[in-house]
C-alpha cells in the first residue's frame, strides 16, 4: 500500500514533505502498533496484489475486440475453484486473526508496559510516572500526583520513562492522543481511562484531541516533551516556581469553555482535586459519582433518595433546561442520617459498601467476577456511632 | 410565557442567518432558481400532470425514479459541503482561520455525513431496488403500493427538515452521529440537534416501511417458478438489504428516541449526573450503525454481479455461493458493531472479539469478489460504461476492504481511528462501492426506465472524472491519516501539511469534473435520444426478466405475468425462442394513486418543524391531524382499478409495431 | 393448532386464526405460567435469588413460547413458514443486541466507571460520599 | 405467487392472469412490521438491563414498585387477550354483533390496564421519582411507557375498527385488519410478558 502510493506520488516529489508520524514513532507502544499495522498490511497483500492483477488482466484478455481469447459462456461453477475462493481469504484471515488476538492483548492501552524499549525490559521496582489528564473545553490539563504540580496543555516526561495516564473529561467525550507516543483512548466525563506509553526518544512531540468536541476542538492541542532526567526535575522546579495554586476555584474557572488556551503552570495541586473531578462533585454539596455507584449497588438510598437532590444552579456544559420537565438537578452530599431518621424513622438503615478486592485490573490478569461487594449493614447506634 | 412565545416557541426573526453571506447568497440561489422553475410549470402547466403522474403516483418505478432524483439534488448539496470543507482544510494554514467559522464548519461537516449517508446513498439504493426489483421477479407492483409513495414522501420529508436547517436556525454542529453529552441539551441548546432528530425520524419511518415493503414483495410476488434459489443475485441482495433495514432502523428510532427524551424532558440516559452513560449512545448507535453500511453496499453488490455476467456474456459465476455469501455478510453485519469505537476501551477481549469477527466478514466478501472476476474469466466482454465502473469497483473496493481490515485490528486502530486514514477507508468503500455501484447502476437500467440509453462520451468523461478525482481526493487524505492528522479539523499549525490538503482539493475538483459531466451526460442524451432510442427493450443483451418487456415499462410491467425456469429467466427464454404472445389479453387488476401518501408525509414533516421551534401547538394539531387522516384513510374504500383488456392490447400492439420497425 | 381457515378464499392469506380451543388452550397455559412466578416473587418462596430470578425468566420464555403459538399462530406451515423464519431472526438479532449491549457495556464499565471500592466509615465518609468539602452536610 | 402451479407446456407465460387475492400480503407484512418494532422493545430491554441498576442515590425497585398493582395488571391484559381471541372466533362465524361485543369487552380490559398503569406513573412522579430523577427512573418510564402507548395506539385503532365493522360487515378488508389487530393486541401481551419479569419481578427478588 505504501510502496504503491509512493510510486504514485514520487513524480509530485512531495515525500520530502511527508512525515508519516504513525510510521515513524519515538514511542516502543506506538512502534509496536506500527509494526502490527505493517505486518497485517503485507499479509493482506499477499492476496490483494494477485487479486487486483489478475482483474487488469481478465478484463484486457476477456475484451470483446480480442476474439482470440476464449469464450465459454457456460462456464459458471466449479467447486475447486470456489473452494480456493473461499479458503484463500479464510487463510489470511486465520493469520491475522491470530496477530489481531495477540496484539489486542499485548498491546492493551491499560496494561503497564513490561518493557521499555525493544530489548530493554522493565526493573522490578519501577515506578511508572502517574499522570492524571483532564480534557476540558477545550483544552488538556495535566495533574502530576507524584510532585503535586499540574499543566495546561503541556506535557513533560523523562525519556525512557513509563508513563501510566488516568485520563477523564469534563463535559464532553474527547480522545486523548500522542501518535509519537501510543494509540488514542477516549476521554469522557465521570469516566477514568488509562493508557500506557513511553517516549524513547527526546524531542517535542504533537498531542491533541483525536475525537471532535465542539467548536474549539481544532486549538485543542499540546506539546509533549521527552526530556533526560535531570531536564525534566528542572521542568518541575520551573512549573513549581511559575505556577500558581491550582484550587477548587481556579479549577472551576478552567472548567468553562475557553479556546486557544496557553501554556500554564500550577506550582501546587488542591487536594483530593482529581477524584473530586472525576466524580463530578468539585463543587461543594455534590455526591461524588463513585458513592453514588456504591449506593447504588446496595439498592439505593430509598424514599430518602427522592429528596436528596437540589437543583443545578450553575451552568453546566453537559446539563441543561428542557421544554418539559423540572430543571436539572443534582444528588446533594447527601441528607446525614439524623435527617432521614427525621424524615423516614428509625428503620431506614445505612448500608455501606465494602469491597476489597481490587474492582478493576488489566486485560490480561482480571481477577474473575469480583464485582459484588461485601455488604456492611449498619444499625441504627452503629450509625450514629460512624457518623 | 408570552403570546408570541406560545403562537413561535423559540423561532424568531434572529433564527434567520442574514449575517452569513454564504447562506444568504445559497438561499438567493434557491429563490432564483425555485422561481424560475416555478415559472417553467406555469408556462408549460405542468403542476397538473406532475401532480397526478408523478406525486401521488404508486407506481413502482415511478417512485424509484423519484427516489433517483432526490439522491441526485441531495448529492449536490452534500458535494458542495464537500468542496466547503475542502477549500477550509486546504486554506487554513499558517494562523489563517480559513474562509468558515466553527460555527459553520461544523455544522457543514455533520451535515455532509447526515446527508450523503441518508439523503443520498439510502434514496439510490432504495430507488435502485424499488425501480429493478419487481421487473425482476416479474410482479405488476409492490406488494404494498400506497405504502411506498408514503414512504418515498416521508424520505423526502426529512430531506425537507435537513434543509431547512440552512436558512431557518441552524444544524447539528457534533459529527453525524451526535454523540451525547455534545448532543446533549447543554452543550447543544440549539435547534441544530433537533433538526438531526427529526429529520432522521420522519425519513426512518419512510425508509423501515419500504423495507418492509420490498421485503414482502419479495417474499410473496415472485413470479411463478421462480424459487428462492432461481431468484436474480440483486433480488437476492435486495433482500438481505431490507431485512437488515427492518432489523437495524428500529434501533435507530429507539436510540434517538432516548436522545430525544433526554433533551426533551430532561431524562437521564446519556447525561453524566444522575447514573446516566453516554457510552450507551455509542453503543446502541453503532447497533444500528454497522448493519446500515451494509445496506448501502449490498444492493451494489448485486448491480455489480448483475452488470459483470450481462456485459461478460456470461452467467454469473458461483450463483450459490454468492447467495450464502450474502447471507452470511447479514448475519455478521450484527457482530461487528463495536470495531467503531475499540479505543474507548472495553478491554482486550472485547476488542479482539469484535476484531475478528470483522475480519470474518472479508471473507465472504472475498468470495464475491473472485466470484466477479471469474464471471469475466472466458466471457466477451463489452466494454460499455457499466462495465467500467464494475472494473474501476474492483480495484476501489479491494484497496478499501484492505484499510477496512487494518482498522479491524484493533492495535492498529488505537493508532489509525478517527484519523483522516479513517476518512479516507470509508470514502474509499463509499464511493468506490456504492457511488461507483449507482453509476453503474444508473447507465445500465437508464434505457429500461426512459427508452433510450445514455450518451457513452459523456458517460466516460464522468467516469474518468469521478475515477481519477477520488483517488486524487483521497490517497492524500490516506496519507495525512499515517501523518497523524485527525479529522473534523478546522485550523492547522504544520505547514507541512498543506500540501497534502490541497491536491485533496484538486482531487475534489475533479470529482466535480465527474458529477458535472454526468449532468451533461443526461441532457445530452435526452436531446439525442432519437438516435440512443432502444426499441427492443433489451438494448445489453440482458439476462433477467426486466429485459423481457418494453423500455419504459408499461404502467402493467407484463402483459402476461411471465414464468421463470432459470436464474437467468430471460436469456433462457431468448435461448428458446420464446414467441412474445400478441393476443389473449386479460384485463389486469391495478391499485389506484393516493394522494394519503404526501399528505401524510407533511404533515409530520411540519410537525417535526413544530418540535424542533417548541411550537407545542402545531406539533400536536399536526399529530392529530396525521392521525385523523390515517384513520379516514382506512374509510377509503376505492383503491384499485382494472386496466381493460383492450388497453393490454392497445399498448401491447404499439410495441409490437416499434419491434417491427427494428427487424 | 387448528387450520381450517387456511387458505380461506375469502381474506386470501395463509395465516390461520386458531380455534377456541387453541385460544382456551393458550389461556390456561398463560394464567399458570404467570400466576407461578408471580407467587414466587411475592412470597418470597425460595431462599436462593438466583434461583428464582432463573425459574421466573424460565417461565417467561415458556409463557412467551405458549404466546407466539397459541395467539399469535406462528407455526411452521403458516405463510410457508415466513414468519417463523421472521421470529427466529428478530430473535437471534434481539439476543445479539441485549447480550452484546450489556456483556460490552459491563466490561466498558468495569474498566472505566470510577472505583468505589471503598469503606465508608466515619471517618472517610466525606472523603467518598461527599464532595470532600468540609462543609457538605446540609 | 410462486405457488402458482407452473404451466405444464413448459410456457414461458401465465394464459390467464392468476387470482391476486387483495391483501394477500397484508398479514405477513404486518407480522415483519412487528418484528421490527419487537427491536424498538429489544433496545429498550438492553437499556433497562444496562442503566436499571443506576439510581443516583435514588429509590430502587423495592421501594417503588408494587407487586399486587403488576399482578391486577398482568391479568387485565391476559384477559384482554383472550377476549380478542374470542372475537375472532366470533369473526369465523361471521358473527358481527359478538364481535364487536367482545373487542369492546377486550377494550373495558384495555383500559382498565392504562388507567392502572396511569395511577402508578402518576404516584411515582407525585412521590418525586419521576423520570428525571435517575437513569434507572428513566428506562423504567420509557420501557413501560413506550408499552402504555402502544396499548393506547392499539385502543384508537380498536375503536375505529368497531365503527368499520358496524359499517361495512365483516367484508374479507375487515377480517383482514381484525387479523392485524389481532396479531398487534397478542404481540403487546408477549411484550408484557418481558416488561413483568425483567422489569418488575426480576428485580423484587
Amino acid at each position: 500500500m505504501k510502496s504503491f502510493r509512493i510510486a504514485a506520488l514520487a513524480p509530485l516529489a512531495l515525500i520530502a514533505a511527508c512525515k508519516p508520524v504513525v510510521l515513524a514513532p519515538a514511542g516502543d507502544i506506538a512502534i509496536q502498533q506500527r509494526d502490527v499495522l505493517v505486518i497485517s498490511t503485507l499479509l493482506m497483500l499477499l492476496i490483494i496484489v494477485p487479486v487486483i492483477v489478475l482483474i487488469c488482466l481478465f478484463a484486457w484478455k476477456y475484451r470483446a475486440s480480442n476474439r482470440d481469447a476464449e469464450y465459454d459462456p457456460e462456464f459458471h461453477h466449479s467447486t475447486r475453484l470456489e473452494l480456493v475462493i473461499w479458503a484463500a481469504p479464510l487463510l489470511i484471515i486465520i493469520a491475522l486473526g491470530a496477530l489481531t488476538w495477540v496484539g489486542t492483548h499485548l498491546l492493551d492501552p491499560y496494561r503497564p508496559l513490561d518493557r521499555i524499549a525493544e530489548g530493554k525490559p522493565i526493573e522490578e521496582d519501577y515506578t511508572p510516572l502517574r499522570v492524571e489528564v483532564v480534557a476540558m473545553d477545550w483544552k488538556w490539563m495535566f495533574i502530576y500526583p507524584e510532585y503535586n504540580i499540574a499543566t495546561i496543555n503541556e506535557f513533560a516526561t523523562p525519556v525512557d520513562r513509563p508513563v501510566e495516564f488516568s485520563i477523564t473529561a469534563t463535559s464532553v467525550m474527547n480522545a486523548f492522543y500522542i501518535p509519537a507516543m501510543a494509540g488514542m483512548i477516549y476521554a469522557m466525563p465521570a469516566m477514568e481511562t488509562k493508557l500506557n506509553g513511553v517516549l524513547n526518544h527526546q524531542g517535542s512531540y504533537d498531542g491533541f484531541s483525536s475525537h471532535y468536541s465542539g467548536h474549539g476542538f481544532s486549538h485543542m492541542r499540546f506539546q509533549a516533551h521527552a526530556m533526560q532526567t535531570a531536564d525534566f526535575e528542572g521542568w518541575v522546579q520551573k512549573v513549581r516556581e511559575e505556577g500558581t495554586d491550582l484550587t477548587r476555584e481556579t479549577y472551576a474557572e478552567l472548567e468553562q469553555p475557553s479556546e486557544n488556551e496557553p501554556v500554564t503552570y500550577f506550582g501546587t495541586v488542591a487536594p483530593g482535586l482529581w477524584h473530586a473531578l472525576v466524580n463530578r462533585c468539585v463543587e461543594a454539596n455534590r455526591m461524588c459519582v463513585d458513592g453514588m455507584m456504591a449506593v447504588d449497588e446496595l439498592g439505593g438510598f430509598g424514599n430518602a433518595g427522592t429528596m436528596n437532590v437540589t437543583e443545578l444552579t450553575t451552568k453546566v456544559f453537559t446539563r441543561g433546561k428542557t421544554p418539559f420537565g423540572a430543571a436539572p438537578v443534582v444528588v446533594d452530599a447527601f441528607c446525614t442520617v439524623l435527617d432521614s431518621e427525621r424524615v423516614y424513622g428509625e428503620e431506614q438503615l445505612i448500608v455501606t459498601a465494602k469491597d476489597t478486592s481490587p474492582l478493576r485490573s488489566h486485560a490480561l490478569d482480571r481477577p474473575g467476577t469480583s464485582l459484588t461487594p461485601a455488604y456492611t449493614l449498619l444499625t441504627a447506634p452503629s450509625r450514629a456511632q460512624a457518623l | 410565557m408570552s403570546l408570541t412565545e406560545f403562537i413561535f416557541g423559540r423561532l424568531t426573526l434572529e433564527a434567520i442567518p442574514y449575517h452569513e453571506p454564504i447562506l444568504v447568497a445559497t438561499f438567493a440561489g434557491v429563490v432564483v432558481i425555485g422561481l424560475a422553475l416555478m415559472a417553467v410549470m406555469f408556462r408549460y402547466r405542468l403542476w397538473g400532470p406532475l401532480w397526478h403522474n408523478w406525486i401521488v403516483s404508486i407506481d413502482h418505478k415511478k417512485i424509484g425514479i423519484m427516489y433517483m432524483i432526490l439522491g441526485l439534488i441531495m448529492l449536490m448539496r452534500g458535494f458542495a459541503d464537500a468542496i466547503m470543507m475542502r477549500i477550509q482544510q486546504a486554506i487554513a494554514f499558517n494562523g489563517s482561520e480559513g474562509y468558515l467559522n466553527s460555527h459553520h464548519y461544523d455544522q457543514i461537516f455533520t451535515a455532509h455525513g447526515v446527508i450523503m449517508i441518508f439523503f443520498v446513498a439510502m434514496p439510490f439504493v432504495t430507488g435502485l431496488m424499488n425501480f429493478v426489483m419487481p421487473l425482476q421477479i416479474g410482479a405488476r407492483d409492490v406488494a404494498f403500493p400506497f405504502l411506498n409513495n408514503f414512504s418515498f414522501w416521508m424520505t423526502v420529508g426529512g430531506a425537507v427538515l435537513t434543509m431547512l436547517s440552512l436558512f431557518i436556525g441552524e444544524y447539528a454542529q457534533t459529527g453525524w452521529l451526535a454523540f451525547p453529552p455534545l448532543s446533549g441539551i447543554g452543550a447543544s441548546p440549539s435547534t441544530g440537534v433537533d433538526y438531526y432528530i427529526w429529520g432522521l425520524q420522519v425519513a426512518g419511518v419512510g425508509t423501515t416501511l419500504s423495507g418492509i415493503n420490498l421485503l414482502v414483495t419479495i417474499i410473496k410476488m415472485r413470479a411463478p417458478g421462480m424459487t428462492m434459489m432461481k431468484m436474480p443475485i440483486f433480488c437476492w441482495t435486495a433482500l438481505c438489504t431490507n431485512i437488515l433495514i427492518i432489523a437495524s432502523f428500529p434501533v435507530l428510532t429507539a436510540v434517538l428516541v432516548l436522545l430525544t427524551l433526554d433533551r426533551y424532558i430532561g431524562t437521564n440516559f446519556f447525561t453524566a449526573d444522575l447514573g446516566g452513560n453516554p457510552m450507551m449512545y455509542v453503543n446502541l448507535i453503532w447497533i444500528w450503525g454497522h448493519p446500515e453500511v451494509y445496506i448501502l453496499i449490498l444492493p451494489l453488490f448485486g448491480v455489480f454481479s448483475e452488470v459483470t455476467s450481462t456485459f461478460s456474456g456470461k452467467r454469473l459465476f458461483g450463483y450459490t455461493s454468492m447467495v450464502y455469501a450474502t447471507i452470511v455478510i447479514t448475519i455478521l453485519s450484527y457482530l461487528v458493531w463495536l470495531h467503531h469505537f475499540f479505543t474507548m476501551g472495553s478491554g482486550a477481549s472485547v476488542n479482539s472479539f469484535f476484531g475478528i469477527t470483522t475480519m470474518i466478514i472479508s471473507i465472504p466478501t472475498g468470495a464475491k469478489i473472485f466470484n466477479w472476476l471469474f464471471t469475466m474469466y472466458k466471457g466477451r466482454i463489452r466494454f460499455e460504461v457499466p462495465m467500467y465502473w464494475v472494473v474501476a469497483f474492483m480495484i476501489t473496493f479491494v484497496i478499501g476492504g484492505m484499510t477496512g481490515v487494518l482498522l479491524a485490528v484493533p492495535p492498529a486502530d488505537f493508532v489509525l481511528h478517527n484519523s483522516l486514514f479513517l476518512v479516507a477507508h470509508f470514502h474509499n468503500v463509499i464511493i468506490g462501492g456504492v457511488v461507483f455501484g449507482v453509476f453503474a447502476g444508473i447507465n445500465y437500467w437508464f434505457p429500461k426506465a426512459f427508452g433510450f440509453r445514455l450518451n457513452k462520451f459523456w458517460g466516460l468523461v464522468s467516469f474518468w472524472g469521478w475515477v481519477i478525482g477520488f483517488w486524487l481526493a483521497f490517497t492524500p487524505v490516506y496519507v495525512l491519516g499515517l501523518m497523524g492528522v485527525t479529522r473534523r479539523l478546522r485550523v492547522f499549525d504544520d505547514p507541512s501539511l498543506q500540501i497534502w490538503f490541497v491536491i485533496a482539493g484538486i482531487g475534489v475538483a475533479t470529482i466535480a469534473v465527474g458529477i458535472f459531466a454526468f449532468i451533461i451526460q443526461i441532457a445530452v442524451s435526452i436531446m439525442q435520444r432519437d438516435k440512443l432510442r432502444d426499441v427492443t427493450g433489451d438494448p445489453w443483451g440482458g439476462r433477467t426478466l426486466e429485459w423481457a418487456t418494453s423500455s419504459p415499462p408499461p404502467s402493467y410491467n407484463f402483459a402476461f405475468t411471465p414464468v421463470a425456469y432459470d436464474v437467468d429467466a430471460w436469456h433462457d427464454m431468448k435461448q428458446r425462442n420464446y414467441q412474445r404472445p400478441l393476443n389473449g389479453y386479460q384485463p389486469i387488476h391495478m391499485p389506484k394513486s393516493t394522494e394519503a401518501g404526501i399528505i401524510l408525509a407533511a404533515l409530520s414533516t411540519v410537525c417535526g418543524f413544530a418540535l424542533v421551534w417548541y411550537i407545542w401547538w402545531l406539533a400536536a394539531l399536526s399529530f392529530v391531524a396525521m392521525a385523523g387522516y390515517a384513520i379516514y384513510h382506512t374509510f377509503n374504500r376505492d383503491r384499485d382499478y382494472y386496466i381493460t383488456a383492450e388497453q393490454v392490447a392497445e399498448t401491447e400492439a404499439a410495441r409490437t409495431k416499434l419491434l417491427a420497425t427494428q427487424v | 393448532m387448528a387450520h381450517h381457515a387456511h387458505n380461506d378464499a375469502h381474506h386470501g392469506d395463509d395465516h390461520s386464526h386458531g380455534s377456541f380451543k387453541s385460544y382456551m388452550t393458550g389461556f390456561i397455559l398463560s394464567v399458570i405460567l404467570t400466576v407461578i412466578p408471580f407467587w414466587l416473587v411475592m412470597e418470597e418462596v425460595l431462599e436462593n435469588p438466583t434461583a428464582t430470578i432463573l425459574i421466573v425468566t424460565g417461565f417467561a420464555v415458556a409463557q412467551i413460547i405458549v404466546h407466539v403459538i397459541y395467539f399469535l399462530h406462528v407455526t411452521p406451515s403458516a405463510e410457508e413458514g415466513w414468519t417463523l423464519t421472521s421470529t427466529v431472526f428478530t430473535l437471534v438479532v434481539v439476543f445479539i443486541m441485549v447480550a452484546g449491549s450489556v456483556w460490552v457495556m459491563f466490561n466498558m464499565n468495569a474498566n472505566m466507571m470510577p472505583a468505589h471500592d471503598m469503606t465508608v466509615t466515619g471517618a472517610e465518609a466525606p472523603e467518598g460520599m461527599g464532595s470532600g468539602d468540609p462543609e457538605s452536610p446540609q | 405467487m410462486s405457488h402458482v402451479t407452473l404451466p405444464k407446456d413448459g410456457a414461458f407465460h401465465l394464459p390467464e392472469e392468476p387470482h391476486h387475492p387483495e391483501g394477500a400480503s397484508t398479514m405477513l407484512g404486518f407480522y415483519i412490521y412487528l418484528m421490527s418494532d419487537c427491536l424498538i422493545f429489544a433496545v429498550l430491554f438492553a437499556t433497562y438491563a444496562v442503566l436499571g441498576g443506576s439510581y443516583a442515590a435514588g429509590p430502587g425497585p423495592k421501594e417503588l414498585f408494587e407487586l399486587d398493582l403488576i399482578a391486577v395488571n398482568t391479568a387485565m391484559l391476559l384477559f384482554s387477550s383472550i377476549t380478542y381471541g374470542f372475537a375472532m372466533l366470533a369473526m369465523q362465524r361471521h358473527n358481527s354483533k359478538q364481535v364487536i361485543g367482545w373487542l369492546l369487552v377486550t377494550a373495558v380490559f384495555g383500559a382498565a390496564f392504562l388507567c392502572i398503569e396511569l395511577y402508578e406513573f402518576h404516584h411515582l412522579i407525585h412521590i418525586g421519582a419521576g423520570p428525571q430523577r435517575s437513569a434507572f427512573l428513566s428506562a423504567f418510564f420509557l420501557l413501560v411507557g413506550t408499552h402504555g402507548l402502544h396499548v393506547t395506539f392499539g385502543m384508537i385503532w380498536l375503536f375505529t375498527l368497531v365503527f368499520q365493522v358496524r359499517k361495512f360487515g365483516l367484508t374479507s378488508a375487515m377480517q383482514r385488519r381484525l387479523g392485524c389487530l389481532s396479531l398487534f393486541w397478542h404481540f403487546l401481551d408477549v411484550i408484557w410478558i418481558g416488561v413483568f419479569t425483567f422489569v418488575y419481578l426480576v428485580r423484587m427478588v
